[in-house]
Parts: structure tokens; C-alpha cells; sequence
């Protein structure tokens, strides 16, 4: 579960320059405009570069018919977690103001394409979109505002699993948020998961993984176990496609690869179909 | 295997069991001796245990000779008879699953199996489970609930294992499915962390009604290594790795993740098999006691509100249901 | 492929094909031979295909050229969005998936695909689907119960695959859980064999509340050549086989296993897809229009009582439920 | 779903010599009586030869106990089936007079060691214990009584799989019997299912394989196709222990093997659990 901490480090050659972006996977240079308005998408290889999660709310939901919940909700530090160089509190309130979130997710409900939805989008930026208590008491209230709205739940999910920082809490977490999609399976309340680059750990292995639907973008890499952990535990290299979300849909965890820019109306589809009378 | 920091105490153990030999012959007389020894030792158990920082608890956790889960079976019950299979895939060695009668009390008995001899070990992937174990244990508390009997884990595993073959047949989604199908089941679950409680792999079959840990058993989301490997870059920081992160039993009580500790007889469950088991078992049969009075929709309803107030920010309502 | 019996109005289509060319040339006028040929070749066809002999029929059946599975998706629905995938193992390409929009009705629409190319082919394991298949099209179906839609399924497989990690993998354990748990699922079920219906393989998603054939689909236990091997001892006796196992549409609905036959256009399906797939929508939309007033434990009691009766010995009563 | 057939014809060495058995096995030289005793055991190589519906009755319900349901039932011949040599009709007749059985399984109810139990047991001597529409009758039927006295269902199976000769009418049995299961699920009366050998095709594609508890006696061959079938398909030889009950036990498919001797006091026990309060 400790995946993410290697790639939080690496560091975006997309930020650099103003006019120019560098695909992280092929490479190539591309004009900053053009890769934007493609969603930073890149027009070359397709490789989805991740978004803020205010990014992926205009993506998703209706122009002004967002409402946030539980915006309040922050980082808590259970432990009083230090390691040798910093507190968390310290690290938190650091990101914090970097990012100008409280916690990996944001939460809230609007409408897309016109139909109502409860929604919850992770936020790489934050401590990697790792598990923290306050994620996921987010993810749970939201779940449980569809629940009472009998709203479709929708979750973008981008993580590297469990936070550290937060010790067992974080990995309580996980019962906490399947908690809460048990309750909407049996009230029949529709959940659809986006896996998005990367989904891992403590996040695949909880919400992430029992959508209804499962949807993930092209590309994006999922698995519990990072690669590198299960490198040097089977002692072998491992298939260049491995966890990617073509690997996991072939493997039949991933209902439907959907590129980013029709995701929206993907979700509208399927919407369609989950909405009982 | 001995740890490092019961040198002495082994050392004085050594003496009084050669002591005792020595006594045999006719014209020799250590009783004071050993007397003493015993007492030296007993005193030096005490001074030891009491004071074990994180890190000497997770070797304790890891040692080899504490109960494994087919210890308490053969400790705790009259009857086991295990069933196989996910019904799917295969037959997981790593994770033992069976009707078993505790004390005359029916039950669903599942746990993590280590394995004792090396091929036992590799047979049993060190307690590792696969996806399967994880389904083959959800295939097993689904007919539990079906047949009105109770659930009880015990786990003691390092990990789900991270290997190519898990991720390929969803390890993620085995043990994501299991968290949510457990938040429903309808009836009575009780856990039991007896060595390792390791992270997600442990969680997959923990969500339990009851949850207990023996007085030296550690339940962590990662390995004080693997923590220290990243965040002080020096898997040498182990040690505060494991004290930062509040993996104990006394800490996690604290901290509301589990309900109440087992005590293991002076010197760790390594030292007392039977006497531990006996502490398990008695635990156990307690709490069912209670939980068998509980109305099934009260008893799922209390258990998701037991992990709904982990780590919660405030006191803000959900919707009972 | 041509069939053998067609070779006489195959010569005849084609000639009337050349006519028609030439026709556009300036300086001939074919048009009365035209007409005069396809009155022949209609009157011919519907001579043939009035008198099919059962192995005729699985001929038909078989051909390679009636619409397959993904003809009726295109053909029949407004939007398909496919789903993949059983959350255990892995994706089955034999057995597609996916929310279908038909005529504005929103279905959960399931089929076997053969494909037609012979890279398909090998990918879709000439419609041969493994335990995986059936495990994602009962994943689904349960869906479509939550999600309130009903169910289609179209029939068109050879068998379920005979192979050695279909068994491994638990064959006949996904087709029995497959034939157990659609007896209860509370959503209409229609299922129309369209092309063959194989057996175990046929039946894994065949438990409908309304079963429908293609006037020259077909419907067995076993193939008739294997039939014809076994109890004949010569496989060459394959159409004495298909005779005796009463295999085509009009037996089958005198038998009482199905409840209506939907006609082909003249010449078979392979003949005119497009009549064969519209008079197929038209056939599921209205069964779907009667299902949906149907209470949900009325239809599971009454698709229980249509299963119940076929090869009833006599009148004994079951509970009803 | 036609390896029946072949298993049909096999002659069994262990009828012909009053004094000797030869195990069909490892073909050892086995006294008569002492095989008889030891439940048609080999007890050299361990080799559970198949016993009769009868025999299984005995090793399994309390003496003075059974009450047959559903004796009247008999082969119905829906599709008035004929090969090139013979009639079912004729077949049927031969085989009712040779074995004194109307259908493939007895059915009934009685008391395993003091529990009230329904029974259903194949016997692969009536038309190689092929599932026909009498076969599925019983079964159901069998089921039903269960459901409605709230008993535990327990089905010995033993069968080459479906009846060709009643074709269609035979598939839908296995159709038919697992709806009779669902019932049994929904309703939470306890079904256990114990697979002899062999258990193949349309039995093991349907009532036999869903057993809450599914139970294997030691070596037998169980799967859905038949090893010629997929040898022929696979073109490649198969594994020696390839759909035992050994093997499928590996696979998940099977909760516990037990010897034929220790069947009837294993029920029991399992029976304990199952008995909703
Ligand atoms: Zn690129
Ligand atoms: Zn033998």
C-alpha cells in the first residue's frame, strides 16, 4: 500500500514551460493550448495526464449546479504522526496550502446532463489521493447523502492507496467506505466507480473496485500491490501492460475503457439504464 | 528462533532446565537453586514484557512458535471439519475455513494458516492469502449467515500477497468485495488478531462485530519496515517506524479499532500455547453470548456504525437505517 | 458455403444476378426472363423450405452467413454499451454483454458470438463460451434485477467449450449456478435461439419466461452427429439422429419448450437479415410490453411453473410460493 | 454430455466369480465377502466401485425409517425415440425388468441418524443414471417435499448426464431440478450434494455441483465434458488425475472428500450446522 509515496516524487516536466508540455509517456512537445484543450489528453500516444479534481468536476458535472458537502471536513491526525524530518500536521498544513484543499476528495451533488448525481472526486495533489480518515468520512457522507436522495453515486478514484500518516485509522477506512456502497447495493441505489490513473491499495481494494459499473481510462494504472513490491517478491519482470486498464478489463475487473472526453456522456448513458422506477 | 532481547531470559531458562537434569542424580541437590533461577526468571519475564517497546511487539507477533491457527482449532474445539473452495478458482491453503463447535457453541471457524514446517509453509504461501481464500471465505460466511450460525476470525497473516498471479485474478477485488459484503452479513462476527494483523490482508476478513487482539499481536496498514523504507528512507528505522504508527494492542484499544485486548500468559503466547489458546477461546465465547441476543438488522446496524466512527471528523449524523 | 440442398436455387440467384447485369448493357432487354426466374427461384425456395428435413435444418441453422449476434445489436437497438468483464477471472469474448436501447426499452442484452472472420473466430472461440462467460452474464443479469430492466438473451453456441481449463475452471459449476440462480431473478426474462442452441452451453442463459425460436434455429441436448455415434454407432447417420431428437422450432414448440416460433423471411435468415432481425425485435418488444405488468413474484412463480411442467409425469401438485 | 454411453458399456470384472472380486482399479484379486463388507471398497487400492441405489440407501438412512415418495413415476418417452436398433420404449422396459427401478433415482424420506432428512439417490444402472424427465421429476419433487417440511435435502448423484433419447425433454430437467434448488436457497433449507462416481454432463451442469456443501467420494470422476470429448477438442493429452474428485477439490469445486464408510456420520455432523435455530 505503499505505492504512492515513489510517484508523488516525480516530478511533472508538464509544469515547466508555459508554451510548450512534454507527454510524460511518449515524450513528445506539445502546445500547452492545444494539449489543455484536449484535456490533457495527449494528442500523440492518448496518454491521460491526471487533472485536479476541480479539473474533473467541470468535465463531469452541469455548469453551476454543483453544491459542495461537508467542505469543513479536514485532514485529521490520529497518531500525532511524526517521522524523522516532519510532522504530518506540519506536511498538512503545507499541502493544504499548496493544493487549497482539506483532503483528497471532494464531494458534493449536482446534475449531469441534467439527472441528478451525488459525486466524489479524488485529488491526486493531496498526499498522493491517499486514504485518510477525512477521505473517508467524505466519501461515506456523500455516499450516504445518495442513499437518502437515492441519487446515483458516482466516485473518481485516483490514489496510492492508504495513508500512512494515519496509520490503522487510514486502512479503517476501507470498511468504512464499503460500508457505506453495501447500503447502496441494497437499496438499490446505482454506484459507478472511475478508475483513473493510478488507482492502488488501500483504494482499489475498498470503493474503488465494487462499482456497479467500472469504468477506467484508457491507460491508467490499477492494481493493489505496486509493481515494484511484486517485483521483488516473485523475483521476475513483470508484463509491460501489467495493471494497466486494458490488463485489468482483459482480466475482467473493468467494465468499459472510456476515454476521458466521453466520460460525461458515457455516465449519462449508463445512468439511463441504473435509474429504477 | 529467539529474540534478541530475551537473551538473558533464555540464557536463565537454559540453566534451570540443566539444573533440573543435574537433580536427577542421587547425590546432588540444586532445589534452592533452581528456586531461585525461577523466581530471577520469572521477575526478569515480568520486568521484560511490561516494558517491550513496538518494535520488540512485532517480533513477538512474528514469533514462530506462538499458536497457529491450527492450534486453537485443535485448542479451542470438539469438532472441525473444514471446507474447501471459492467455488470459482481453487482452494487457498493460506486462508482454512470450517464448521467448527467451540464448547458445544456452532460456529464458522476462518483463519490464516502460516504454516509450521517449510513445506507447510510454501504450501501455505506463509500466510499469504490469494483472491480465492478471500472468496472461499466469503463463499463460507454467506452460508453461515444462510444456516443462522456465528462467524469467528482469526487472523494472523503479513499480507495479501503481492504477487503477478493475485493481481491478475483481482486481489483488489477480492478483498474489496468481502469488506462490503461483510458490512451486511447477517450474522453474529467475531475477530480474533492472533500474530500479524497485516493491513489489507488482514482488513479482508476483520470487519467483525467484535474485534480483539492478543496482548502482543500488531495490526498495522504497512510493515514498520516498509513505512520507515519510505518515509525515513532507512528500512533500519524500523523501530520507529512501528512506534509511530500505533500498531499495539493497548494503543489500537485507544484508539477505538479494537474492543479489548487478550492477555498472553507472562513472556507471550510463544511461551504459553495452551494457556493463550484457553484466553481466546474464553473471549469468544463470551462475546457470542451476547451477540446471539441481538436482532440481525440491529447487529448489522451496529457494526457499520462501529467503523463509521473510525476516524470520524465530527459528530455529524448518518441516516440510520 | 452453400448448402447442397440449395445448389438448384443458388445456380438460379446467380443467373438472375448475371441477367441483371447484362440488362444494364443498352442494346438487350432481359427484364421477362428476369421476372420469370425469381418467380421461378421464390417458388423453389418456398418448396425447399417448406419441406426442410430436420438435418436440412440444422444446416440452416449452422449457416454461416445468418445473422450473428452483433447483426442483432446493430440491427435491433439504438444505442449498445457493452459491459465486460465477471470481477473474478476474466473476460469471456464468446459471450457479450451490455446495456441495449431497443425502441426506446432499456434491456440488458446478452449474447453468444460466434464472429465471423476467423481472427474472431479464434477470439470469440467459435461462440463457445468459457465458465467466465456464464459468470459475467449472471454478474449482469443480477444488475438488471437491481437496476429494475429486463433481461434479453440471444442463443446462437454450438456447445459450452469442451476444454481443459473450462473444467478447471469449474464448467458445469458456472452453468448449474447459472440455471439455479435465474429461477429467481425478479426481472422478465425473454430469450430468443436464433441460430443453435447447444445443449448446457444454449441453456446456461436460457432460463426465460418467454423462450422463442427462429423458424430454422435449432434447439438439442446433443448434436445429432454425436448422437448419431453414440446410439448408431456411425455419425454418417447424423440426420436419422436430427429426426429422432426432435429438434426444430415446430417440435420443439409441440413439445412445450418453447412458447412461439418467430418466422423467417423466405430462404432462411441468411437469405435477409434484415426482416429476420426487425421481425426478432418485434417479437421481444411485445412479449417485454406483457412482462413488464407482471408482478416480480408472480413472474419468478410462473417462470418456476414453465419449467416445472416439461416432461411432467402427471399432475402431482408443487407448493406454489 | 454423451460420455455415458462409453461407461455404459464397460463390463464390470467383479460379477463374474463368487469367491473373488477383481477391483476394476488396480485390479488385485479381492475375497468377495471381505469386499462386500468393506462397502465395495477395494481395500487394496481403495477404489469405490459403484453401488446401488439400494446399498447407498442403507449406508445412509436409519433402519425402519425410509418412506419412499414418488415410486409410481416411471421413464416417459416424450419424443417416441427410436435408433437404428431398438425403441427407448423397448430399452426402458429391458432395463426396468433387469434393475426393478422405474427412474435413474430413489427418493424418500427417513432419519439419518436421528435427523429427519429427504434423500435422493441415482443409480447409474438404470440408463447410466441419465437425467430423464422421470429422473428430474423425482428430483424435484423430492425437493418440494423438503421445501415444505423444512427438512435438509441431500442428492447422491451418480450419472453420465443427460438421457439422449429424451432430448430437449432431458436438457430442461436439469433446468427444472436447479429451480427446485433455488427454492431450497431462497428458503434456507440446507441441500447437501454428494458426488460418486461418475458425475458428468447435465447432472454435474446442474443439481449436483450447487450443493450448499458439496461432498466427493475419494477418486471419483466428475466434470462437465467427457476426456475423450475434450481430448478430441484440445487435441492433447490429459492430466492422470484430470476430474477427480481429488482435483476438483484443488479447484474449488468440491468442500471435502470422504470416504465412502465415513459418508453417513459426516452428514450428520454437517447436519448439525445447518439446522437454523
Ligand atoms: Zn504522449
Ligand atoms: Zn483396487
Amino acid at each position: 500500500m505503499a505505492w504512492f509515496s515513489k510517484t508523488k516524487q516525480r516530478k511533472s516536466s508538464i509544469d515547466k514551460d508555459e508554451l510548450w508540455a512534454v507527454c510524460d509517456s511518449c515524450k513528445a512537445h506539445v502546445y500547452r493550448e492545444e494539449w489543455e484543450k484536449n484535456l490533457k489528453v495527449c494528442p500523440k500516444c492518448g496518454y491521460h495526464e491526471r487533472i485536479t479534481c476541480q479539473q474533473r468536476l467541470q468535465l463531469t458535472i452541469d455548469e453551476g449546479t454543483f453544491e459542495e458537502l461537508d467542505s469543513d471536513i479536514e485532514i485529521s491526525d490520529p497518531l500525532k504522526f511524526s517521522d524523522a524530518k516532519s510532522s504530518y500536521a506540519d506536511k498538512a498544513a503545507d499541502t493544504k496550502a499548496k493544493t487549497g484543499l482539506n483532503e483528497a476528495v471532494l464531494t458534493g451533488f449536482g446534475t449531469l446532463n441534467g439527472i441528478s448525481v451525488v459525486i466524489a472526486i479524488m485529488d491526486f495533489r493531496f498526499f498522493g489521493g491517499s486514504l485518510g480518515s477525512g477521505t473517508g468520512d467524505k466519501i461515506l457522507l456523500a455516499s450516504d447523502y445518495a442513499l437518502r436522495h437515492k441519487q446515483p453515486y458516482i466516485v473518481f478514484s485516483a490514489s496510492g492507496g492508504a495513508r500512512m500518516q494515519e496509520g490503522i485509522i487510514s486502512l479503517m477506512q476501507m470498511a468504512k467506505t464499503c460500508a457505506g456502497i453495501s447500503r447502496l447495493n441494497k437499496a438499490g441505489v446505482p454506484y459507478i466507480s472511475v478508475l483513473t490513473n493510478p488507482t492502488f491499495g488501500g483504494v482499489s481494494a475498498s470503493y474503488a473496485m465494487v462499482g456497479d459499473i467500472n469504468i477506467a481510462e484508457p491507460g491508467a494504472l490499477i492494481g493493489f500491490a505496486g509493481r515494484r513490491v511484486i517485483e521483488q517478491t516473485i523475483k521476475q519482470k513483470l508484463p509491460e501492460n501489467f495493471q494497466t486498464s486494458e490488463y485489468l478489463l482483459e482480466h475482467g475487473f473493468i467494465d468499459a475503457i472510456v476515454e476521458r472526453k466521453k466520460i460525461k456522456s458515457f455516465l449519462h448513458s449508463v445512468l439511463q439504464y441504473s435509474m429504477r422506477k | 528462533m529467539s529474540l534478541d532481547f530475551e537473551d538473558q531470559i533464555v540464557e536463565l531458562e537454559n540453566r534451570i532446565e540443566e539444573l533440573i537434569k543435574l537433580n536427577a542424580a542421587p547425590d546432588v541437590q540444586f532445589d534452592t537453586e533452581i528456586a531461585e533461577l525461577k523466581k530471577k526468571v520469572q521477575q526478569l519475564i515480568k520486568e521484560t514484557y511490561g516494558n517491550l517497546s513496538p518494535w520488540q511487539v512485532v517480533h513477538v507477533a512474528r514469533h514462530q512458535d506462538r499458536p497457529h491457527f491450527e492450534d486453537y482449532i485443535e485448542g479451542m474445539s470438539s469438532e472441525f471439519i473444514e471446507l474447501h473452495g471459492d467455488r470459482c478458482y481453487g482452494d487457498d491453503r493460506a486462508m482454512i475455513c470450517g464448521f467448527a463447535t467451540i464448547d458445544g457453541q456452532k460456529v464458522m471457524l476462518i483463519g490464516m494458516s502460516k504454516g509450521r514446517t517449510t513445506n507447510e509453509k510454501i504450501a501455505n504461501n506463509f500466510g499469504m492469502a490469494n483472491p480465492e481464500g478471500y472468496r472461499k471465505a466469503l463463499r463460507l460466511m454467506r452460508l453461515a449467515e444462510r444456516y443462522n450460525i456465528p462467524i469467528v476470525c482469526l487472523i494472523d497473516t503479513p499480507a495479501a500477497y503481492p504477487g503477478k498471479e493475485a493481481e491478475e485474478r483481482g486481489q483488489a477485488e477480492a478483498i474489496a468485495r468481502n469488506l462490503t459484503e461483510m458490512a451486511s452479513i447477517e450474522t453474529p462476527i467475531i475477530v480474533v488478531i492472533t500474530g500479524e494483523g497485516g493491513s489489507g490482508g488482514a482488513l479482508g476478513i476483520a470487519v467483525g462485530d467484535i474485534v480483539m487482539m492478543l496482548s502482543f499481536a500488531i495490526y498495522s496498514v504497512i510493515p514498520p519496515e516498509g513505512c520507515a523504507a519510505i518515509l525515513w528512507r532507512d528500512s533500519e528505522k524500523a523501530p520507529d517506524a512501528a512506534k509511530a504508527l500505533k500498531i499495539t494492542a493497548k494503543e489500537l484499544l485507544e484508539l477505538g479499532v479494537i474492543d479489548e485486548i487478550i492477555n498472553e500468559p507472562p513472556g507471550g503466547a510463544h511461551r504459553n500455547k495452551e494457556t493463550t489458546i484457553l484466553a481466546v477461546k474464553e473471549a469468544i465465547l463470551r462475546h457470542l453470548k451476547t451477540l446471539e441476543h441481538v436482532g440481525r438488522k440491529k447487529l448489522v446496524n451496529k457494526r457499520f456504525e462501529k467503523f463509521v466512527k473510525l476516524g470520524k471528523f465530527d459528530d455529524r449524523k448518518y441516516s440510520s437505517h
